[in-house]
């Protein structure tokens, strides 16, 4: 099935990336089943959903600089609807985790996230949040947040610089618009990609 | 001097060993028993003619079995000797040393931050509970026996009350230890938490406010949640490896705490920096330090509500980012300076954008000033708060412009000059009143120094290799090494514990900030919230510099 | 000058006599259309403001602001809407319920109240009280009550604190509100809001009051604002120190109606502004330039009304976005010991002025 | 009096001073706009050419690449994002075995861009490239194997490697770009 | 009829509040969590109560500004009939303005507006 709808602006469907992801997630969504009349309405609100992201001000450390940058004058999401940071996990709808979770932060985090209203997202911002970046090697960061709760976006980069942020954004975006609305389960789609396994694979064989 | 030095402590203390001296370090490093340690403390502190009132930092160390504390004192009064002291403890099973932190303020943090790593219990510290690890936590982590796996991940609540006792080890009359458990706040007082995900603790502290009404009565930082254990990864790094993580340490001063550990490596391994690297990483050094008061300048103004000015900070900060990533690749983490060098020779175009960019800065800081400074809303509320006096700075081990601001010349750059600073003219900038207003205004002052140190520099880079040739696999003689560098918040100290291998034995950072913020409860006392957070951003903390 | 109430007096007609509906459904039905009339204006007023907020702060800063959804970014008020609307509301455990859900209306039923007795235009006024400026300074007042509330049901720290603060700020600026407007009541001589208009059909107030009324003018600004909560004077909200202060905990659309009187407020202090100092929806006249009043009577007069609302807004908008923060005692200081001296001063100025 | 005196100075020179700042921040209005449009821009923003923001593995025309296996980068790389799977295959001319590349598996998310592995690359057979637009749904996707399906080495860049571990980061004097 | 758009002004409010209210709770989705109801407080969990008894500052303010709003009110019927009531009105009220300007002076000179 083809994606539908979710085109963003000046940059055409087929130059983004993984788009293989949404395919799956439109599969998914089909086997859940919607009936057409809610999804003209869904469609509504996930256009009103996708424009109006307001982040959750939230930074731990050198991310958050470049989340910075991106709200400023250079970068500046405002253009994008994004620029209303909120910082009571209340009124927010995403959280972008800019920077290095640690075991004590991390039920932190948890609790930051079970207090936002539905619907809400979470972007992982740079390495550490992806997947402990450069302290993987540490005994105290944790490995990915998607350990601590489900990641929507992954931005890599160490930092990212603010236009790669923009893009994850985009990317957000383009998920949120396909969303079901009326479901408030989650949809995982559970994603096999070959070479990942074999980089552990061998990985864990050299520490061997 | 160094002989006077020494015969002064001798007499001081006759079971003081001498444990040999750098010459060229210009160091003193004694071993002090642990039942003398407290006593030579308060004589080095107090003796008119010694006066080592600027504990720098206490280091814990795991030394082949023995647990042990290196403390590093400097004097600000006498150009004195700096002074190391070892003090090792009986044990591992239950290691106890004599705590100095009433004979330096700045001892009860790194006190309880050796406990939190070498579970060094102090004797007579006020608060004995651990630093940045979760009360929780099984094992110190920087022993050399720690087992890696033994915490993992909890997403259960915290108890509230695991956060709210402390310990407190006395020694009574009779020479035995007694210990004892405390509340740390009253069950009456209305405390509010500030962070750990707070718009302006400048990361994630948690700042405990005991509050009554609006005003401050007592606040109690609570580090750790940003920490990462980057000093245990660094001893399983090479030195080259490590440059990168120091990086991510005050990231706001990058490029100068990687500056800091390849002096320390150069000046360990003796090696020649070529001239033209010392030009270029002083130039960036600078550009950094601007880029980080910007940024202190814009987030202290977003404390006080005064976004436009946040944004317009952000924006000229652009300026400096694009100098770093047309030459370095890099906008926040340049990855630019190597051991022996710079990792690849400037842009063509780099001299000619750092021109452009002195003219606009100094353009854009007289806008700040009419915009800001000269608001009365923020004057007022930066004269009126916030007020930290030289005694109490020196104390705490307040370093780099907040220091200056309460007349403390302690610019590392003017002391002990590295880099390129001893061929150039500047002005250390120092105010004597120490208010919040006073650390602003140091801070954008430094921001037009910076500007002529750079103007200085740029035209004369010399031409030359820009890297010296280095071994292909760096190992640092045996021994210990300080350095120290001037780094936007202050003193940037590095000690680095080596036995011979190609990684550190110990490494050990000194964070400027983590005395910053442990100056925060004397400062604050009093004070409206509002305050608070003007007075923190005041202060310019970066928080993953201070957990590490 | 078009008169709106051409209009009114037209349906009154329809349904009375051409359709000959009894008093009581006439009455209803025009009820019920005024009520969907304020509804739209009050609701795309909120909209409006909101874009233009953030555009102007944009430029302020540097930046361009929302410009991606729909042309200009026109559309994204919109989807923030959609967004809010459709957002989930959290109960908060062990907080005053019963209360916690009554601090919007308190808020949303102040603002609408005022809202209401606007003159938008010529016959474009729905209450018109003989006492209408003691009448929007009580209502719009109910908005304190909603901040209280929303900070004391919150069970929230921070949101206490914002109460707290509020209730002593806004108590404090009522004052210098009510006696900066008493300058232009004591020039009208009424407190009609329709009169007060008509009686700047020669000259605006702002300059037939001369100094007097100009200060009175920047006072009301500045009091209102405060009073509105807006920066330099959100302390309630204080976003740096209490996160989001007094509605930290409301989450969804009851954080929406909090976020929509805030942009309503501060339309409806520059429209009271505009009412009573600079000639409401009174077309410019100068006296003795008989052809120039004529042209200018033929721009209508919502187009006065919102035009000069425009210019007080881009006024707010523009210290909002330069000035940092009041600390609580600066603004107590600043009402106190500077706003209320001035403001009686004045008024004694203008009593004396006018009376010789 | 004295007091009243100064209460009216500080009013006036408080109101003087709000005014100046108003006036630079209308200054900052009607000035040219700073902001970048980034997707807007796409096809025309210039990046430094320095700019890291993923590795390559550039392949001449024949898909042919530096890569010899050696390891250095992995050996260089602080957290492991580098890896190098190789095997031994047998030259069928000279019947000598040899290391040859299978997969050149890097890391995005986990990648520091300290360009470590880049600086000590004796062959230069890996380079950055300017596309930052990475950000995917699923970790797993940040991997990326970056020798091309079918390439193999270039002819010339055959000899032999020294030990490994011999060559560091330093032997080779910077990089060029 | 004001009082009648008066009822219908406050009718509408009720509507707004109660439909947007109604509209939120059939259409947004929900989910439940221990947390989710907890305060909230930068991601830690509250110590103990959050009420806080106010401070007697607090009460002084209301004081003053109920005894300024009063006199306000008062002065409000003199602005409308003052054009009329010439020279004899303006000493009157010149004498009330007085009293209150005098009522600030003392608050003033008091301290009662310092904020400590």
């Amino acid at each position: 099935m083809e994606i539908k709808n979710i085109d963003i602006k000046n940059i055409p469907l087929e130059e983004f990336k993984d788009n293989e992801y949404l395919e799956q997630y439109i599969e998914e969504l089909r086997k859940a089943g919607t009936n057409v009349v809610v999804s003209k309405l869904s469609d509504l609100l996930n256009w009103g959903h996708s424009n109006s992201v307001w982040p959750l001000t939230f930074g731990t450390s050198c991310c958050a600089i470049e989340f910075m940058c991106t709200a400023a004058a250079r970068a500046d999401f405002a253009r994008f609807g994004w620029e209303v940071t909120r910082n009571s996990p209340r009124q927010a709808d995403v959280i972008f985790v800019s920077g290095t979770i640690v075991k004590k932060m991390a039920p932190v985090l948890k609790r930051l996230y079970d207090q936002m209203a539905e619907p809400k997202y979470v972007i992982a911002m740079g390495g550490c949040a992806s997947t402990g970046g450069p302290f993987q090697k540490s005994y105290s960061v944790v490995k990915g947040v998607n350990d601590v709760i489900p990641v929507d976006v992954y931005i890599p980069g160490c930092p990212p610089r603010p236009d790669a942020v923009l893009y994850g954004m985009m990317q957000l975006a383009r998920k949120i618009k396909l969303e079901n609305y009326f479901s408030t389960k989650r949809l995982e789609v559970k994603e096999i990609v070959p070479l990942a396994d074999i980089a552990r694979k061998a990985k864990k064989e050299k520490g061997a | 001097m160094i002989e006077n030095l020494k015969q002064r402590v001798l007499t001081l203390c006759p079971s003081a060993k001498m444990m040999g001296e750098y010459e060229e370090s210009k160091m003193l490093t004694i071993e002090v028993p642990n039942e003398n340690w407290h006593e030579l403390a308060v004589s080095l502190r107090n003796e008119k003619d010694l006066q080592f009132d600027y504990l720098q930092d206490i280091i814990g160390v795991d030394d082949e079995g023995r647990l042990g504390i290196i403390c590093r004192l400097f004097s600000t009064t006498y150009a004195q000797t700096p002074l190391v002291v070892h003090v090792w403890t009986d044990g591992r099973e239950c290691p106890e040393l004599l705590s100095v932190s009433d004979v330096w303020n700045s001892a009860n943090l790194y006190e309880r931050e050796v406990y939190d790593y070498f579970g060094i219990r102090f004797v007579n510290h006020p608060d004995m509970r651990r630093l940045f690890l979760r009360p929780d936590w099984v094992g110190y982590p920087l022993r050399k026996d720690y087992d890696m796996e033994s915490n993992p991940l909890v997403l259960k609540n915290e108890p509230v009350a695991d956060f709210e006792r402390s310990e407190r080890l006395e020694l009574d009359s009779n020479g035995r230890i007694k210990e004892s458990s405390f509340q740390l706040f009253d069950d009456k007082e209305y405390v509010v938490s500030f962070g750990p995900q707070h718009p302006s603790t400048h990361g994630v502290l948690q700042l405990r406010v005991s509050l009554k009404g609006e005003t401050v009565q007592r606040i109690d930082p609570n580090f750790g949640y940003i920490h990462r254990g980057i000093e245990k990864m660094c001893e399983e790094y090479t030195y080259p490896q490590i440059l990168h993580l120091t990086e991510r340490l005050d990231y706001l001063s990058a490029a100068i705490n990687r500056h800091g550990m390849c002096l320390l490596c150069e000046k360990a391994l003796q090696m020649e920096v070529p001239e033209r690297a010392v030009y270029i990483r002083t130039i960036f050094d600078e550009l950094t330090r601007i880029a980080s008061h910007l940024l202190g300048w814009a987030s202290m103004c977003n404390d006080m509500g005064a976004i436009t000015a946040f944004i317009y900070g952000m924006r000229d900060r652009e300026k400096i980012m694009d100098i770093f990533e047309e030459t370095t690749g890099g906008r926040l983490f340049t990855s630019y300076s190597v051991i022996g060098g710079v990792s690849q020779d400037i842009h063509p175009n780099f001299q000619k954008r750092v021109k452009d960019f002195l003219p606009y800065m100094r353009k854009m800081l007289r806008e700040y000033h009419t915009l800001f400074t000269n608001n009365p809303i923020a004057r007022q509320r930066m004269t009126s708060a916030g007020h930290l006096n030289k005694a109490t700075a020196i104390a705490y081990g307040v370093t780099g412009p907040s220091g200056r601001a309460s007349g403390w010349h302690n610019d590392v750059r003017k002391i002990e000059p590295y880099a390129a600073y001893s061929k150039v003219n500047f002005n250390e900038v120092t105010d004597t009143v120490g208010g919040s207003f006073e650390r602003y205004y140091v801070r954008l002052d430094e921001i037009l120094e910076s500007l002529a140190i750079i103007e200085q520099l740029v035209d004369n880079i010399p031409e030359g290799d820009y890297k010296a040739k280095t071994k292909a696999i760096i190992k640092l003689p045996e021994g210990e090494f300080f350095e120290r560098v001037e780094n936007a918040r202050g003193d940037f100290g590095i000690y680095v514990n080596s036995h011979g291998d190609k990684s550190p034995y110990r490494i050990k950072f000194r964070s400027p900030s983590m005395a910053l913020v442990s100056a925060l409860d004397p400062i604050v006392k009093g004070e409206k919230i509002a305050d608070l957070i003007m007075i923190g951003g005041s202060l310019d903390y970066v928080i993953p510099c201070i957990d590490r | 000058m078009f008169d709106f109430s051409v209009i009114t007096c037209w349906i009154d007609n329809l349904l009375r006599v051409e359709w000959g509906l009894p008093d009581f459904w006439t009455l209803a039905i025009e009820f019920v259309l005024v009520g969907v009339a304020l509804l739209t204006a009050y609701a795309l007023i909120a909209l409006v403001l909101i874009y233009a907020e953030r555009k102007i702060c944009g430029f302020f800063q540097c930046r361009i602001g929302p410009n991606r959804v729909g042309k200009w970014g026109l559309l994204q008020v919109v989807a923030d809407m959609i967004k809010i609307l459709t957002k989930e509301i959290i109960p908060i455990k062990r907080s005053d319920k019963f209360l916690f859900l009554m601090a919007p209306f308190f808020v949303i039923i102040g603002s609408i109240l005022t809202f209401a007795a606007l003159p938008f235009g010529l016959g474009l006024q729905a209450i018109d009280f003989n006492i209408g400026v003691v009448y929007i300074l009580a209502v719009s007042s109910l908005g304190v009550i909603g901040i209280l509330l929303a900070g004391w049901s919150s069970n929230n720290k921070y949101s206490l604190i914002g109460a707290i603060r509020s209730g002593a700020q806004l108590v404090s600026y009522e004052l210098s509100a009510g006696l900066s407007l008493m300058v232009a009541v004591v020039l009208a001589g009424t407190m009609q809001l329709s009169e007060i208009v008509e009686a700047q059909s020669d000259l605006w107030f702002i300059f037939k009051g001369g100094i007097f009324a100009f200060v009175a003018f920047v006072i009301y600004l500045i009091a209102g604002h405060a009073e509105t909560n807006r920066g330099p004077f959100d302390l309630a909200e204080a976003e740096s120190e209490l996160t989001a202060g007094y509605h930290t905990e409301y989450s969804g659309i009851t954080f929406g109606f909090y976020y929509v009187a805030e942009y309503t407020n501060l339309f409806i202090v520059a429209a009271i502004a505009t009412t009573m100092f600079l000639g409401g929806w009174m077309p410019l006249h100068i006296p003795g330039f008989d052809a120039f009043n004529a042209v200018m009577d033929y721009i209508p007069t919502p187009i006065w009304f919102f035009g000069k609302c425009a210019f007080c807004i881009f006024m707010a908008l523009w210290v909002r976005w330069s000035y940092p923060r009041l600390r609580i005692d600066q603004l107590l200081k600043l009402e106190w010991k500077v706003l209320m001296p001035i403001t009686l001063v004045n008024l004694a100025a203008v009593a004396v002025a006018v009376t010789m | 009096m004295k007091s009243f005196y100064l209460y009216i100075k500080e009013l006036f020179e408080g109101i003087c001073n709000l005014i100046l700042g108003l006036k630079i921040s209308m200054m900052n209005f009607l000035r040219p706009k700073v902001t970048e449009q980034y997707p807007e821009n796409r096809k025309t923003a210039q990046h430094f050419d320095r700019f890291r923001a993923r590795l390559v593995m550039p392949h001449n025309e024949k898909n042919e690449h530096k890569c010899i296996a050696c390891g250095i980068c992995e050996m260089n790389c602080p957290n492991g994002t580098i890896q190098v799977l190789s095997s031994m295959v047998e030259d069928p001319e000279t019947g000598r075995k040899k290391k040859v590349l299978d997969k050149y598996i890097y890391d995005l998310g986990t990648c520091t861009f300290c360009n470590m592995c880049v600086t000590s690359c004796p062959h230069k057979a890996i380079a950055w490239s300017q596309d930052f637009e990475q950000a995917v749904f699923d970790r797993d996707r940040l991997y990326c194997q970056l020798n091309a399906e079918g390439s193999h080495v270039e002819s010339k860049t055959i000899p032999t490697p020294k030990t490994e571990g011999k060559q560091n980061t330093s032997t080779v004097n910077g990089q060029e770009s | 009829m004001n009082e009648g758009f008066l009822l219908t002004a406050l009718a509408t409010a009720v509507v707004l509040v109660v439909a947007g209210s109604v509209i939120a709770l059939i259409v947004a989705p929900r989910t439940k969590n221990e947390q989710k109801g907890e305060p909230y407080e930068c991601g830690v969990l509250t110590r103990g109560g959050t009420w806080m008894p106010f401070r007697v500052g607090y009460y002084l303010f209301a004081i003053l500004f109920l005894m300024f709003d009063v006199e306000t009110i008062y002065l409000f019927p003199w602005a409308v009939v003052m054009k009329g009531m010439g020279m004899q009105g303006l000493i009157v009220v010149g004498l009330f303005i007085v009293i209150l300007a005098l009522g600030l002076a003392y608050a003033w000179k008091k301290g009662a507006l310092e904020w400590k």
